[in-house]
């Protein structure tokens, strides 16, 4: 099998949809024949012509309006958002638009066709604007499907599930891991489920929910933990709307213990909603709080980055907190 | 590309180089202007046309009196702008797409939207298409190539471009119209979206109602400039500024942009002056904003009287044929309003079917909640308990014999 | 004391703003010598002139680009959003902008001055597109402040406050109640605190948390429980951000149970974030999961409203299901 | 308000009734065109705009050799465009507001930005104003009014328009100018900000600067159309175009665009045309999307030799002069990058304030919670555990005895 890092296997399966689908078009700033600032439509352009992979003028609601038109009439849009700290000018037609099209015309007209998808995240040095991590906005919106990959084999899969699901799906990528995720992808075309959360580790003393880059955290955590001799279980959350409560509240009815992390501030983040939902499915099970490892309530710091972090150490610290609760 | 000419003294332009003169061809009194000649049109598409224009003005008044009537709970009519809605759609092909602002209810009409279909939307019963879960006015319809009326405004219009790109990919040779206000025109929007048509290329027309508001702002307030149509300049599109009351100027000037857009993909804008001869929506009172006077001299304008005029001088129409029209259509409306009132709301579920195409298990196991609350508490949720279950009360039943 | 409906409090309340400080201006969509559409502003044009009260172009980014611009130079703008559904062209310019504008910037620049105004919320036939509470939305931003008034007078004294306050405050009023609401409102200038909750009711068996039009609801809900002899606590958060944990957690630490109400969609509702907050807080004295009593997860609807709205009968339920866990 | 010129033919305009000139005074050579005539500016101002373009030269070529060495995270260049920024500032009043894009550097020095205030915040320690929260070259400074730079594109075009209003009521006949891209000019706020300005009356210049290319994206396609200033004409807007390499009549256009917007409380919008000579950030390679050809031409029309020249002629400034000035601008560059680089990061408490006025009671948990851990993993958190306690590093004391 080969061996990708995470922009090549987004590459490989926009490739793959584009090639399978004449409806599938990829655009967005820069995407065109220079093939996106992060590099994951190269060559798109080339081989599938301008018309189908092209640059935008830079105006994100004007990109998103256009790809919602486009998904309307019959295409698959797979809009590029150049980073996930700019796709608030689009924030109407996302979450008036995109969300509700199918809900408010009785589905005589749908979305479904558009993917939309930005890189995401912190640990880069990008500060304020090039850090954030915002799926907690969208995952309050119904009619959204909400999907972030952990590594190569995921984005390829999950990317190429979201171009082909019937719903519009928020694709977020981790940029972090972009070059730095580096692992076995198959050639061919395949898909991983939308709406399922995996359990990538099996354990029985707690139990660990995250999503795309802070698996890699929570594995350098539970290395710890495990020394410490608390069996953890894991799991990939995978798509933050719809979640997959039913693996997250079995693995915590075994646990009787949760900790939630997301870069993302903690107030109003997306562990609060998790953590609502299953105090109230396993309420009885529960030998300790549900345990929240974010970031800060403020905005994305530069210099301090490091500290503003929800890293492995305060995760494993969160780990032995609620084991010893 | 920028022009190359140079100039040595520090000139500002401020747009006095050019002015954007309005298509007529129509006069109040149903003559062409001197010089003008009228498009090619038959007997049978202007009555059509001209049928529509009643058949709007009629279901707008009737559906006004039924708000007041608190038969209704909201409605907004296209008085004063039938011409410029049903001039436009007349000149498209009928699959092209039309996506609307929301004052647009003529070009339903002129397509054919059936009475029916009106009142289902406006009491949003068990046939409504949008299934009960919009505002009045917020029609749509697939096979009518009519896109559903979404209340935020200028979202339609990139969405319109997008539309216009996937038909030009498509090469079935048609186009998309998006109308909006000329309030509309100052969102961000707006700009995405005429840009963007104009970089790509894309056989899309942009027709602007100018009506001199947007709720109680006047365009003085909305904007400086010479009206809507000069921001065409700045994205290198065509522009024609078109009486919106002149039907056949309309018509006319439509007709020549969807040929520019679908021969040449090249986006049009088309900028129709005419004026909002009603309230805004049956929430407003425009007397706290502008003059009856105002108002009057617009009333004289009346764009339907303007060509009944034109089709009797051509013998085309008669005194007794607009009696019977105006008689019949009343007839209709009220008789359709009738039924759709008696019917029955959409199914419980429709509370939770389309947010997906499949519902989740969230939102399966939410509806199951809310079920068993219904059968707990019926009479506090009429609606609700009828909807869930048909037998509760029999007058649902009756209505749904109906069908 | 004088009696005033929401909107005379409110219209009061700019009044007394703007009499007293030149600096204070009031502009939005037909704000000017309209009122607007909901007649807030009646007569502050008349009265202060079109320089500190106007009409602006139908652009809503613009109108918080404008105001963000004015609070930076000094001024002390209220804008107003005609309904908050139309709020989120202005999101980019709300959570990248106003949000971060004296963090970014070391606090050489802030917007402290700032204050939005906008009408949310349904029970009055307003479907998808007039109806929307979309408070989470903003919740999950570091450097907003939040404000949700009750009645006349809660709101006269918040916005007072909002607009004195030296953070940027989003002031979302309960449209519902704008004229159903009527009370006694003094005459004079008073101010209300941000980020205090308030009791508005001791009981000892259930706390009862919300906010805006939701405190009426829970009020016809806590009447019908008292009947079956629970003992209510209400609290109306009346900040939601910051929010006041420390009167909930008392609270509950009290009885030992907690329903939360609000007309938004449950996932991603702030009624999460306390939920998740208070869990963790107050875990050994939790008798029954903290409930929560929301909107379904669809966009609102129109003819079947009342089923969708979490009534008093909902909350009712909830409160039964909670104290009989 | 509308023109009222009647046509009866449906004739479409396409904005080719029109030419937007180009405004030069200066030529390569150092000579003025036929027919020119140099503003007015004296030898001293002159002098002190001709230090500033190389001072920002020299900081931006030096900068990115210390991003290349690994010393500094990112970095972008003005180079090329050091006429426009800084012509354009030279013709304002020191004290009226600048809001600039991220690639106005130039304006900074000119207003007195001293070497050290560059160096803090490029390496985010603890004397950057910013306290080391955004990255590099988001300078602001309130004493040069000078709004602290915000990533997201476009969005201070509206901030600036209300800015500008708050100073016309201020009645200090201050006004705004507002830097772009013309890459950012697709963006829906700035059709906004110009919209409003020209409505309500605001002293604002609005600045483009037409690079040609956004990132990657050529300027073709950005917009079909003649460039960005025709946008002016949709909303009754003085504009002219510059050239934008051409350090006299950038001035000599602001300087009159300044006059227009005080005295008469009128928006202006000036677009420059010049080239963005380097990659568009240190993260940027153009090789993969523009030509080295291309890239050429534009070096012949560096501005910065052209005001040289032009200084030259007139006896102004010698080649000693010219040698002196880089050597110590360069050894300055370099000095003051040792003392900024060694500085200590901001304290730890900078994480959570300035998110309000005052520290809310959850951040200070937060924060509390977050001393303890770093307590516990000191060695994780070098940089934290140094701001929470001056005395862990020893040359964090040293750096902190410079101040
Ligand atoms: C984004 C948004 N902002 C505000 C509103 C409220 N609103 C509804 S109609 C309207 C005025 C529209 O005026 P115009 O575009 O000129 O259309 P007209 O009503 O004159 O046909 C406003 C402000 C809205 N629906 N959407
Ligand atoms: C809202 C937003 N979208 C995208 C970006 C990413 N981005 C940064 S600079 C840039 C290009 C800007 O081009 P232009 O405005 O022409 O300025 P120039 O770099 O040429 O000076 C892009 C797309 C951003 N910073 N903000
Ligand atoms: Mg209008
Ligand atoms: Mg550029």
């Amino acid at each position: 099998m080969p061996t990708m890092n995470m922009l090549q296997a987004i590459n490989n399966a926009l490739d793959i949809a584009m090639g399978e689908d004449d409806k599938v078009l990829c655009f967005g700033e820069d995407v065109g024949s220079f093939g996106g600032v992060f590099r994951a439509t190269s060559h798109l352009q080339e081989k599938y012509g301008r018309a189908r992979c092209f640059n935008t003028p830079l105006v994100e609601q004007g990109i998103i309006g256009f790809a919602n038109g486009l998904a309307a009439q019959g295409s698959v849009p797979v809009a590029e958002i150049q980073f996930a700290d700019y796709i608030f000018p689009a924030f109407d037609q996302i979450v008036n638009e995109t969300a509700k099209f199918r809900y408010r015309s009785g589905d005589l007209f749908n979305v479904g066709g558009l993917t939309i998808r930005a890189p995401y995240g912190g640990g880069i040095s990008g500060g304020l604007y090039h850090s954030q991590s915002p799926e907690a906005y969208f995952a309050h919106t119904p009619g959204l499907k909400i999907v972030v990959p952990r590594d190569p084999y995921q984005a390829k899969g999950l990317l190429l599930a979201a171009i082909r699901d019937p719903d519009p799906v928020l694709f977020f990528e981790p940029k972090r891991l972009y070059r730095a995720a580096v692992g076995e992808v198959p050639e061919e075309d395949y898909q991983l489920p939308i709406g399922e959360a995996e359990v990538t580790k099996e354990g029985s003393d707690v139990t660990l929910v995250g999503w795309g880059a802070q698996m890699e955290v929570i594995e350098r955590a539970v290395e710890l933990a495990e020394k410490d001799g608390i069996s953890c279980e894991v799991i990939d959350l995978r798509s933050l709307l719809p979640w997959d409560q039913e693996t997250v509240a079995e693995s915590v009815l075994k646990t009787g213990r949760l900790v939630i992390t997301h870069e993302a501030p903690r107030t109003g983040g997306f562990a609060g909603e998790i953590a609502a939902a299953i105090q109230e499915r396993c309420f009885l099970y529960l030998e300790s709080p549900i345990a929240r490892v974010t970031g800060l309530d403020t905005p994305f710091p530069l210099t301090l980055e490091k500290e503003y972090l929800p890293d492995h150490l305060k995760i494993v610290e969160a780990i032995r907190e609620s084991v010893n609760f | 590309m920028t022009t190359t000419a140079d100039i040595h003294e520090p000139t500002f332009l401020a747009g006095d180089e050019f002015s954007i003169p309005t298509f007529r061809l129509l006069q109040q009194d149903g003559t062409l202007h001197e010089g003008a000649k009228a498009p090619e049109l038959d007997q049978e598409q202007a009555l059509a046309i001209y049928r529509a224009m009643v058949a709007t003005r009629v279901l707008d008044e009737r559906m006004l009196a039924a708000q007041r009537q608190g038969r209704l709970s909201f409605y907004m009519q296209c008085t004063g702008e039938e011409a410029a809605v049903i001039g436009a759609t007349a000149a498209l092909d009928d699959a092209d797409m039309i996506m609307a602002q929301y004052r647009e209810q003529g070009a339903l009409i002129y397509r054919g939207f059936t009475f029916d279909e009106f009142m289902n939307q406006l009491f949003g019963n068990e046939l409504d298409y949008g299934k009960g879960r919009q505002m009045p006015i917020h029609y749509g319809s697939r096979k009518l190539h009519y896109m559903t009326i979404s209340s935020p405004l200028a979202t339609q219009i990139p969405q319109a471009t997008g539309y216009a790109y996937g038909q030009k990919l498509a090469g079935d040779g048609q186009c998309t119209t998006v109308f909006f206000g000329e309030g509309a025109a100052s969102e961000g929007d707006f700009h995405a979206a005429l840009n963007m048509a104009a970089v790509h290329e894309v056989p899309v027309i942009f027709f602007c109602r100018n009506n001199g508001y947007a709720i109680s702002t006047p365009s003085i307030e909305q904007f400086a400039a010479d009206g809507v149509a000069p921001r065409a300049f700045g994205y290198r599109m065509h522009v024609i500024r078109v009486d919106g009351n002149d039907i056949l100027a309309v018509y006319a000037a439509t007709r020549e942009a969807r040929r520019i857009a679908v021969e040449h993909n090249q986006p049009v804008l088309i900028e129709a002056m005419s004026y909002r001869l009603a309230a805004h929506s049956s929430s407003d009172d425009p007397s706290g904003y502008r003059s009856k006077k105002e108002e009057e001299a617009w009333r004289e304008k009346d764009p339907i009287l303007r060509m009944q005029r034109w089709l009797g001088d051509l013998g085309w129409w008669s005194d007794d044929e607009e009696k019977a029209l105006q008689e019949s259509l009343r007839r209709e409306v009220l008789e359709t309003m009738k039924r759709a009132e008696k019917r029955p709301p959409p199914p419980l579920d429709s509370l939770v079917t389309d947010v997906y195409a499949d519902v989740t298990p969230e939102l399966q196991r939410q509806l199951d909640a809310l079920k068993r609350h219904i059968r707990q508490y019926p009479e506090a949720y009429p609606k609700g308990a009828r909807a869930l279950d048909p037998d509760v009360q029999a007058d649902a039943t009756a209505a749904k014999g109906e069908k």
